[in-house]
């Protein structure tokens, strides 16, 4: 039963990010890409950390895909960029690296040990632990956090200025 | 006087390089030829201080004056200088020779004095520095100074096609010396693994024992750069075109000093430090001199233009010098040396003569000229002489130098008869491109208008001549002061080589200053090769 | 399912699926689009983190998580910006218009 | 055996070459005749100087082999010392006489002949500079310093030939001399520092004195030279050598080991066979055969040449004393003209009269022979160079006597004669009669002088006319030209009892009786010397005798020459007739006083002959008289008398003649075999090997390719973002692989 | 379980450049929003820059108070990370200096540009610091987002904000996969701490370790811009203001040398052979690729572009001649010293760049500088000067620090890396020439004459290098030294 759930919600991610990449339409891309996040929301929730898979579904669906599909209405309004060109000549090769790299990738993830680490009791995290964990051994990481915060909007403050008259 | 004697070289390198900033910073307000006053001043002043060295080197071998200061003691740095026979007289050739370039450029040279006078001065430093320098990143230090300012001269005071030869100048001499860095690195590497200290001084870098085939490798470094510089056979073809290129000043420094440093370093570096290697080169060395010699002569005969005649004729002398140095005798070493002075006295009056005509003519076709002996006698009786000397003629100074190379092949082994007898064609040779050149510019009717008007040398440039001119003379008769203080160093150089003995460069004690062959302990661990 | 092969499996899966955001990148023209494969890639990474955390226990991975899903809106945020604020400036957002900087 | 020092030798040389030095630099801004009149008395000194050393050598204790001056130390360098000093043997006395006898004439001479010239100065300089380094050339001690008078006196000829430089052929004269001298004067070089290798591997130490040298002879006779490149390791390996008999000759000073001594005084009767010794005609082989005690003193070792070590190893191998004098023997053959270097004298005719009276005839061109009789000692020990020497003599002087027979260039005729009558000497050396030699090179200096001169007032006279058919009938307006000039050539053609009979004679005689000479050689002289008596009266006829061609403008202005032309003139007629008393035979009572004097430095080496057979001696010497005889007349009946012009007219049109004109088109064949190839050779190197290849394909080659690369690398800069990401993508799949691959 | 309340005092020592940088960012940004709005323009470029000056004076004066593994490991202050604190702080200062004229030149927002550049600044002390792979990334994070921006703010020039997009790709890309290698590293070890990742990685999980390690290296390498990760540097050098430029040139690429040094020296020693081997090839590749690609460029920040590809290649082999096991650091010892020579004098060259030109125009291509010898002599100088240093001709800077990277190298058998690194320098002569050879050998080009706007921090940043590059070319000793105590902190 948790395989059938697990491979559903793998199915949902990989359309999810197949149909971004190979549908023409932005705009279709973008709702995609909701799929997809959204699948990897469930395997958030299917690894037992319910916490992040909300965080998840608020912070993706809530704001960036909004965000996405805010700025694809905003740009592409003249159809000539509906209709999709791709990247014919790199195509074959690009393919050809993705597939090394995923042979590789593949091989790891299906032969690297671990095989004898037993996970330890507490192995669930509970939100008081991921509390603890963030505001004490990654405190720092968190004010760095806002930091981040602070350059972007600092910077994107700075892009959307229209011509400063000095 | 002792403290002159301490610090002597250091005077003569630096100097000249005080000279340069004074200069730079002269105001700008006063007109260009105070420059040139500076200059001769400066570099005149250079030369009296030179003419110390010779009065109170002694007679004995080995280095004298030496100083050494640690400069980066962590690596084993050091400002260490000391000449000995091989350097001193080349050192007197550079500083007698550079007021002389002074005094023939002010007239020549009028685009931006004070940068040309800046430039020389400085070469002039890093000629000095390159030839007394006994620690090898110092002697690399000096070495690549050179390279920039000779680069400035030829590609901003040069003929049309200056630009072309000076890059090819600066990146063919570069790609010597930057894998004799390599060799340099390596072989500092190799003495700090046996000895225990990492040293780039000479003395203390002599005898590292290496096996044969890194021997090899080092030695090809090195030999490549010194090879480019001299320039031995295949590599020779910058030098034509610089020396067209060049102001006259440029092509005079360049025959007279700067193709010697290939020469001084054979004899201070690649032999000493790696004599068995030296042993298998040596061949190579001879077969390249003497194609050289033979090639040069070949190919100087039909040129056109003067200044490539010369040139090529340097390739042909030059390579005496290597051939020399392949023969490993001490008379093939002690004739290399002389054929680089008398070489450096002969050639470079060659290109100021050459420099001289083409202030009047504007050209330096061979065609262009004929008959110009009606015209200006002094000049073709100045040029006959030193023509007959950079011929050969036993008596002037072209002689002792080739009949002792051809003395020291005689005596080498092997190989050393057939280059013998290459090499006496070769003097053949010289005659044979000397005299036509002489010919077509001096005798035979006057084909163009325009040399009936020439005028004939003035005081100045007959008071720079006459010094030269009695040089040749002197050099020619009377060559054996020079020859004796050579002689021990070249003793034990083939002693080295031939006869596997210690390279012992004792004098750095002996002028005083302490040489700890104990380990120098660094901040950081002597580095180990895996 | 055991903790390693739920590891293993979250493994794989990202493993596709940063595969398939890297093959959007480099063959999509349209800029939004290689923005959202971007962000297939940071997902990508997460499902590695949530996999790994599972094996290892304790908290540390869905912090871990938890930053890299805000770093990825910043960036998400930033990129926007930028992609609209060139629009504006030469009305381009196509990949393939873009090569005034070259040689 | 001493050697007693003299002071004032060094004055000798040196006052030429001051007074050369001050005219050539500042001569020109001196009055006209200051330059001149200090040459003269330059020469003056030096005469004054040589015949004090005369005597003061003869004053010497007994037991005096030379007087000697050693100035300074010139080089030393590897055990070797060359000091600068001089010498004054009997030889070196008559040569600095000669020299400086004939040199004064000709400087007098040059004073009327040169008053009109533009710039004395030079000329004056340059003269007096050769005399300096002549002086130089015959007083040295050893190789170095002679090698300087020995080019010094090739570079002043080459520039007194060019002294018309503002003509292209003259100026091209003297650079054809001093080219030719050099090659030869390289060969001389090589062929001391051969003899020098030869000296190290005979252990002891190296020298180059000649004294020295002779001393050691004994030892280099036995060295041998393996000319063996494909085993070069076994002479880089110095050492005894068992494989050839210890005889390895290892040109490094550092090669004495006792066993290797041991084993050369073991092996004194020593073997050094050379291929040439065997392979040379039956000439010295005879010579051998017909007196087995000839040489035997010079020539220690070589006598024993019959048997051949067994162990005789190496491709090519030589007695080094062969080599070495051949290549001496070459150098020689470019200054004193033979063949195969004899063409530059001809062309050298371009120079001032004078100068080819004083250098291309009295002493320069000597210098070969002179060299030779000095080394006399060395030449003795290889039967080899002697019969080289005795051949190229005899064949020079047979070729250039044929080609002297066609010529109508006054002075042509004598150049052919000067090299024809050095081919007297050389044949006279090498068939071991050294003092014959000598003593022909003494009296030729005096009339060769004295024809050139007399031919110069001649041309001075028409005004640099040198066609002799464009002369004739001068006996009446040059009448003591005329009579000097016939002295000349009647002692040229060795008419008794000029001084030309006793030399020639001489050389005729010990030619035939020396076991090194011979019937063939001998012939070969006397044929010579019908032809010289031919072309010299040829030319006399045509000059003075046949009655005028000389066109009528110049008829009237043809005067006798100034007296200080004529003093020299007559000076050297007189020398001419007397100098040859100098060595009256014994045959003619007189008791050959030169050549015993000569005899410490040359007699020890010269063959000696068999007891004097009066009857022989005194019929060769008829048979010579006659034959100068025969030459004269025929050349009288033939160019006296006009009506025979028609037949000579016919016999020019013939193959022969023509050929002889053109001197069978030697100079010609040098310029096609030699010249030419050489120049060819130089343009392909400039253009192919030089500018295209070295410089065109590999350095700038390089450089060209580096830029294609370079340019590949900036095309795929092609600004397409995702290009880029392709390229990143690439870079991490290969570092992923790459790490992966151990697992 | 660890809290905030359980972080003792000291620990905030190791904050000391981080926060003091920080600190100015704020105030810059305070001024900026409340001071700044109204009327008054004056400049805020000095206060900022003054402020990275104190930054550095304060690193310095508290150098002795090192504190490693503060805050929970996240955080270290050791020799290296004040010495690179300094090296930063100073690029940051020198990169105010030469904004003075350049960003009223081209209309830039001066507020906003301040702030990113600080902040970029506090990035990258981060990356010199991090403990664990988090911090790390995070600081990767802050210094790309700023720099993301800064190389857009040119509004007027579509070039810039083309080099922005394009910076911003390739850079989240290799973020992404960044990321993807901590994530592979954290699934081996189950931890972030570089100095923990160490021990876990034996056995089993060493191959998930390599991976992850493959991807940290992508992510690296493409932040030292080394081939085939470099192609973005051209365009965005080129496209960026030519003070950020700079900024990317030095500041950057000495961060990302930083994050490299500590990763690979604290996190991954027990796989030295494998980093080594790939360092070793990527290194050969960056110096053949960057010096011929340069050979061909006729604009100066192009070329400038890529000989800062080509220094990273040799920054690269400095990176391998090390003996994590003996412990021998002369190789890193060497880069340290190298990445200051490097600094001192790619910033004296971005100088002159931002000093050519008037308003709007910008004079970058090398003709631009033809016959600069005759009419500012002074100029022409200083910038032959700079490219002396960068062929790494002595007695200058370039030189000694290339002497002491090959040697190290040579030391460590590296002979193969140092002949063709001595080749390419030999190639780079020649392109670096071509500037020479333009201001001394050629007449000014007709028409357009070399206008430049004085300005005393410029004239001030000039003086510095030439006075740097000459004092590490022929004095190294004391530099050296402490390079060998910065060092010495990862050994």
């Amino acid at each position: 039963m948790n395989l059938t759930v697990f491979y559903l919600l793998a199915a949902a991610v990989l359309v999810g990010g197949l149909g971004v990449v190979l549908s023409a339409n932005p705009v279709t891309s973008a709702v995609f890409l909701l799929v997809s996040l959204l699948g990897v929301a469930g395997l958030f929730a299917f690894a037992g950390s319910g916490f992040l898979a909300v965080t998840q579904v608020l912070i993706y669906i809530g704001a960036v895909v909004t965000l996405f599909t805010f700025v694809v209405m905003l740009l592409c309004l003249r159809d000539g960029d509906l209709t999709e060109t791709q990247l014919r000549s790199q195509k074959i090769s690009s393919l050809l690296l993705a597939a090394l790299l995923l042979g590789n990738l593949l091989a790891v993830a299906a032969f690297w040990g671990g095989s004898n680490r037993l996970a330890p009791s507490t192995s669930l995290p509970t939100m008081e632990s991921l509390a603890a964990a963030v505001f004490g051994r990654f405190s720092l990481a968190f004010e760095l956090m806002s930091i981040l915060l602070l350059v972007a909007i600092v910077g994107v403050i700075a892009l959307a200025q229209r011509e400063k008259l000095e | 006087m002792s403290l002159v004697n301490l610090h002597i070289l250091s005077l003569l390198i630096f100097f000249p390089l005080l000279g340069a900033l004074a200069v730079a910073f002269l105001p700008s307000s006063r007109k260009p030829q105070s420059s040139w006053t500076w200059g001769l001043i400066v570099s005149g002043l250079e030369f009296l201080f030179s003419l110390h060295l010779p009065w109170h080197s002694g007679s004995g071998e080995g280095l004298k004056f030496a100083e050494r200061y640690e400069w980066i003691p962590s690596w084993g740095i050091s400002f260490l200088v000391g000449i000995d026979g091989f350097s001193l007289y080349l050192i007197l050739l550079t500083t007698f020779l550079v007021p002389i370039i002074f005094l023939m450029s002010r007239r020549s040279v009028s685009t931006s004095p004070r940068a040309f006078v800046v430039s020389f001065l400085i070469l002039e430093t890093g000629i000095v520095g390159s030839l007394a320098s006994l620690d090898l990143f110092l002697f690399y230090l000096f070495w690549e100074v050179m390279l920039i300012p000779m680069f400035l001269i030829i590609g901003i005071w040069g003929g049309e096609n200056k630009v072309y030869a000076a890059v090819k100048f600066l990146v063919y001499t570069m790609l010597g010396s930057v894998l004799m860095l390599v060799a340099i690195l390596w072989l500092t590497v190799r003495h700090g693994q046996f000895a225990g200290n990492f040293t780039f001084a000479l003395p203390e870098l002599c005898n590292t024992p290496l096996p044969l085939t890194e021997q090899l490798w080092l030695f090809a470094a090195f030999g490549l750069a010194f090879a480019i510089k001299i320039p031995a056979f295949p590599f020779h073809t910058w030098l034509p075109d610089a020396h067209t290129e060049a102001p006259t000043g440029g092509s005079v420094v360049l025959a007279s000093v700067l193709l010697k440093l290939g020469g001084y370093g054979f004899l201070r570096f690649a032999l000493p430090l790696f004599p068995d290697a030296a042993q298998v080169f040596a061949p190579v060395l001879m077969l390249s001199g003497v194609v050289g010699i033979l090639y040069g002569a070949l190919v100087s005969r039909v040129q056109d233009d003067l200044k490539r005649l010369i040139a090529f004729s340097s390739v042909s002398h030059l390579g005496f010098v290597v051939l020399g140095l392949g023969t490993l005798t001490v008379s093939g070493l002690q004739g290399a040396v002389f054929v680089m002075l008398s070489h450096g006295l002969t050639t470079g009056a060659l290109f100021l003569l050459v420099g001289m005509l083409h202030e009047r003519r504007h050209t330096r076709m061979i065609d262009q000229f004929g008959g110009l002996q009606a015209v200006i006698p002094n000049y073709s009786l100045v040029l006959r002489v030193v023509t007959l000397a950079s011929i050969g003629l036993p008596g002037l100074s072209g002689f002792v130098g080739e009949f002792l190379v051809l003395l020291g092949a005689s005596q080498c082994p092997g190989w050393g008869r057939p280059a013998m007898c290459a090499a006496a064609i070769g003097m053949v040779g010289s005659a044979f491109y000397m005299l036509h050149m002489f010919q077509a510019v001096m005798q035979g009717p006057i084909r163009h208008p325009k040399n009936r008007a020439l005028k004939d040398l003035d005081r100045v440039e007959m008071g720079v001549m006459a010094p030269i001119l009695v040089l040749i003379l002197v050099l020619g008769l009377f060559p054996n002061s020079i020859l004796a203080r050579l002689e021990p160093l070249a003793q034990r150089i083939v002693e080295t080589v031939v006869g596997d003995k210690e390279y012992e460069l004792e004098a750095v004690n002996a002028a005083g200053v302490v040489v700890s062959r104990t380990p120098v302990h660094t901040a950081e661990p002597v580095p180990i090769l895996r | 399912m055991s903790d390693v092969q739920l590891a293993h499996l979250y493994l794989a899966l990202s493993a596709i699926l940063l595969t398939i955001g890297i093959i959007g990148v480099l063959i999509r023209r349209n800029l939004l689009v290689v923005l959202m494969s971007l962000e297939l890639m940071f997902n990508a990474s997460n499902l590695a983190f949530v996999g790994f955390g599972r094996l290892h226990g304790g908290p540390d991975a869905s912090a871990l998580v938890l930053f890299v899903i805000v770093m990825a809106a910043i960036e998400a945020a930033v990129g926007l910006a930028i992609v609209v604020a060139l629009f504006r400036a030469s009305g381009l957002a196509k990949l393939d218009e873009i090569n005034l900087l070259r040689g | 055996m001493a050697e007693h020092p003299c002071s004032f030798l060094f004055l000798i040389p040196l006052i030429p070459f001051v007074v050369g030095f001050a005219n050539g630099l500042i001569g020109r801004y001196l009055p006209r005749i200051v330059p001149g009149a200090s040459a003269c008395l330059a020469m003056a000194l030096s005469l004054w100087y040589s015949t004090r050393a005369v005597f003061w050598f003869y004053g010497a204790p007994s037991g005096t082999v030379a007087l000697r001056q050693d100035l300074w130390t010139w080089m030393s360098s590897g055990g070797l010392d060359v000091s600068f000093s001089l010498m004054a043997d009997q030889l070196t006395c008559l040569m600095i006489v000669m020299i400086s006898v004939v040199g004064f004439l000709i400087h007098l001479y040059s004073l009327g002949y040169m008053e009109h010239e533009k710039d004395q100065a030079r000329y004056f300089s340059q003269l007096n500079l050769f005399a300096g380094f002549m002086f130089l050339l015959v007083m040295a001690t050893n190789f170095p310093v002679m090698f300087i008078g020995w080019e010094g006196v090739g570079a002043c000829s080459y520039l007194l030939i060019g002294y018309y430089f503002s003509s292209e052929d003259k100026a091209q004269a003297g650079k054809k001399a001093f080219l030719v001298n050099r090659v030869g004067d390289a060969s001389f070089l090589v062929g001391v520092l051969v003899l020098l290798g030869g000296l190290s591997s005979a252990g002891g130490p190296l020298t180059l004195e000649f004294s020295k040298i002779k001393a050691r002879i004994g030892a280099l006779a036995e060295q041998r030279i393996f000319v063996d490149l494909i085993t070069p390791s076994e002479q880089k390996t110095p050492g005894f050598d068992p494989e050839d008999g210890g005889r390895v000759v290892n040109l490094s000073p550092s090669f004495s080991t006792p066993e290797r001594d041991a084993i050369q005084s073991r092996s004194s009767v020593s073997t050094t066979t050379s291929v040439l010794d065997r392979s040379w005609p039956p000439t010295s082989g005879q010579a051998v055969s017909r007196s087995p005690s000839a040489g035997v003193r010079a020539s220690r070792g070589v006598r024993s040449s019959g048997d051949s070590s067994p162990n005789d190893s190496g491709p090519f191998s030589a007695s080094i004393v062969t080599v070495v004098a051949l290549l001496l023997f070459l150098g020689a053959t470019g200054k004193s003209a033979q063949i195969p270097l004899y063409v530059w004298l001809p062309d050298a005719m371009a120079g001032p009269t004078p100068v080819s009276a004083l250098i291309h005839a009295a002493t320069m061109v000597t210098a070969g022979v002179y060299m030779v009789c000095r080394l006399c000692f060395l030449f003795t020990v290889s039967d080899t160079a002697m019969a080289v020497v005795a051949w190229t003599g005899a064949l020079t002087a047979l070729l250039a006597g044929i080609i002297a027979l066609a010529q109508r260039d006054i002075k042509k005729i004598l150049a052919y004669s000067t090299i024809s009558q050095l081919g007297f000497m050389f044949l006279a050396a090498g068939s071991g009669a050294f003092s014959a030699a000598i003593f022909h090179v003494f009296t030729h200096a005096f009339f060769k002088a004295l024809l050139f001169l007399g031919a110069g007032s001649v041309i001075h006279a028409l005004h640099g006319e040198q066609d002799i058919f464009n002369m004739g009938g001068l006996r009446k307006k040059l009448p003591w030209t005329y009579r000097t000039f016939l002295i000349g050539a009647l002692a040229l053609c060795g008419f008794p009892p000029l001084a030309g009979f006793f030399s020639k004679d001489q050389i005729l005689f010990q030619v035939y009786s020396s076991p090194r000479g011979g019937a063939g050689l001998y012939l070969i002289a006397i044929f010579t010397a019908i032809l010289t008596a031919f072309y010299m009266f040829r030319l006399v006829s045509l000059v003075f005798w046949s009655e005028s061609r000389v066109d009528r403008r110049l008829k009237k202005t043809i005067h006798e020459a100034p007296p200080s032309m004529l003093l020299p003139l007559v000076i050297l007629a007189a020398g001419t007739v007397i100098v040859g008393f100098l060595n009256t035979p014994g045959l003619l009572y007189g008791h050959e006083w030169l050549s015993h004097a000569l005899d410490p430095v040359l007699g020890e080496s010269s063959t000696q002959l068999k007891r004097p057979e009066p009857f022989l001696e005194f019929g060769l010497m008829i048979v010579s008289i006659l034959v100068g005889l025969i030459g004269i007349l025929t050349a009288w009946w033939i160019y006296t008398s006009p009506e025979r012009d028609d037949t000579l007219a016919e016999f020019e049109g013939t193959l022969a003649y023509r050929a002889v004109l053109a001197k069978f088109g030697v100079d010609e064949a040098y310029d096609l075999v030699i010249v030419r190839p050489l120049l060819a050779v130089s343009r392909f190197l400039r253009t192919i090997v030089d500018e295209t290849v070295v410089d065109g394909a590999l350095v700038n080659g390089v450089a060209r390719l580096i830029d294609r690369v370079a340019s590949v690398f900036r095309e795929l800069q092609s600004g397409d973002t995702q290009r880029y990401l392709l390229l990143l993508t690439l870079g991490t799949t290969a570092v992923i692989v790459y790490l992966m691959r151990s697992f | 379980m660890p809290t905030l309340l359980s972080i003792k005092g000291t620990e905030f020592w190791a904050l000391l450049p981080l926060g003091t940088v920080l600190a100015v960012g704020f105030l810059v940004l305070l001024i900026e929003l409340f001071v700044r709005s109204g009327k008054s323009r004056f400049s805020i470029l000095p206060i900022a820059g003054n402020g990275m000056l104190l930054a550095t004076l304060l690193t310095w004066t508290f150098r002795d108070h090192v504190f490693c593994g503060a805050f929970f490991g996240s955080i270290d202050l050791d020799r290296f990370g004040v010495a690179f604190s300094m090296i930063f702080t100073v690029g940051a200062y020198l990169t105010f200096l030469l904004s003075h004229r350049f960003v009223t030149r081209h209309r830039i927002a001066e507020g906003p540009y301040s702030c990113l550049i600080i902040f970029a600044t506090a990035g990258m002390i981060l990356m010199a610091q991090a403990a664990d792979l988090l911090t790390l990334f995070l600081g990767l994070e802050v210094m790309s987002v700023s720099l993301y921006i800064l190389v857009g703010l040119v509004k007027a020039d579509p070039r810039s904000s083309e080099a922005s997009i394009k910076y911003f790709l390739v850079g989240v890309f290799s973020s992404a996969l960044f990321l993807y290698g901590i994530a592979l590293t954290y699934g081996a070890s189950g931890s972030v701490a570089l100095r923990s990742l160490g021990g876990a990685m034996a056995g089993e999980m060493g191959v998930l370790a390599t991976l992850g390690m493959g991807f940290l290296l992508a992510g690296f390498f493409f932040k030292v811009a080394a081939a085939p990760f470099h192609m973005w540097a051209p365009d965005v050098y080129e496209g960026s203001p030519t003070p950020v430029a700079a900024f990317l040139a030095t500041g950057v690429k000495a961060a990302a040398f930083a994050g490299l040094t500590r990763t690979l020296y604290l996190g991954f020693p027990g796989f030295f052979a494998s980093w080594t081997t790939v360092i070793w090839g990527v290194a050969i590749a960056t110096m053949v690729i960057g010096n011929l690609a340069a050979l061909c460029q006729n604009n100066l920040k192009r070329l400038l572009a890529y000989s800062s590809i080509a220094h990273a290649g040799i920054l690269l082999v400095a990176l391998i001649s090390v003996d994590l096991s003996v412990p021998d650091p002369a190789g890193a010892q060497a880069l340290l010293y190298y990445l200051l020579a490097y600094t001192v004098a790619t910033v004296g060259a971005f100088a002159m760049l931002s000093w050519a030109g008037e308003d709007e125009t910008t004079l970058e291509y090398i003709e631009d500088f033809c016959g600069l010898s005759e009419s500012h002599p002074v100029l022409a100088f200083a910038l032959a000067v700079f490219m002396l240093t960068l062929a790494g001709i002595p007695p200058t800077a370039g030189f000694t620090g290339k002497y002491f990277i090959f040697s190290a190298a040579v030391a460590k058998g590296h002979v193969d890396l140092v002949v063709i690194g001595v080749l390419a320098s030999l190639v780079s002569v020649y392109y670096y020439m071509k500037v020479v050879v333009c201001m001394y050998m050629f007449p000014p080009a007709p028409g357009q004459p070399f206008t430049y706007t004085y300005s005393v921090p410029t004239a001030m940043v000039l003086g510095l290098s030439m006075a740097g590059v000459v004092y590490l070319g022929l004095m190294p000793a004391t530099c050296w030294r402490m390079a060998g105590a910065a060092i010495g902190a990862l050994f």
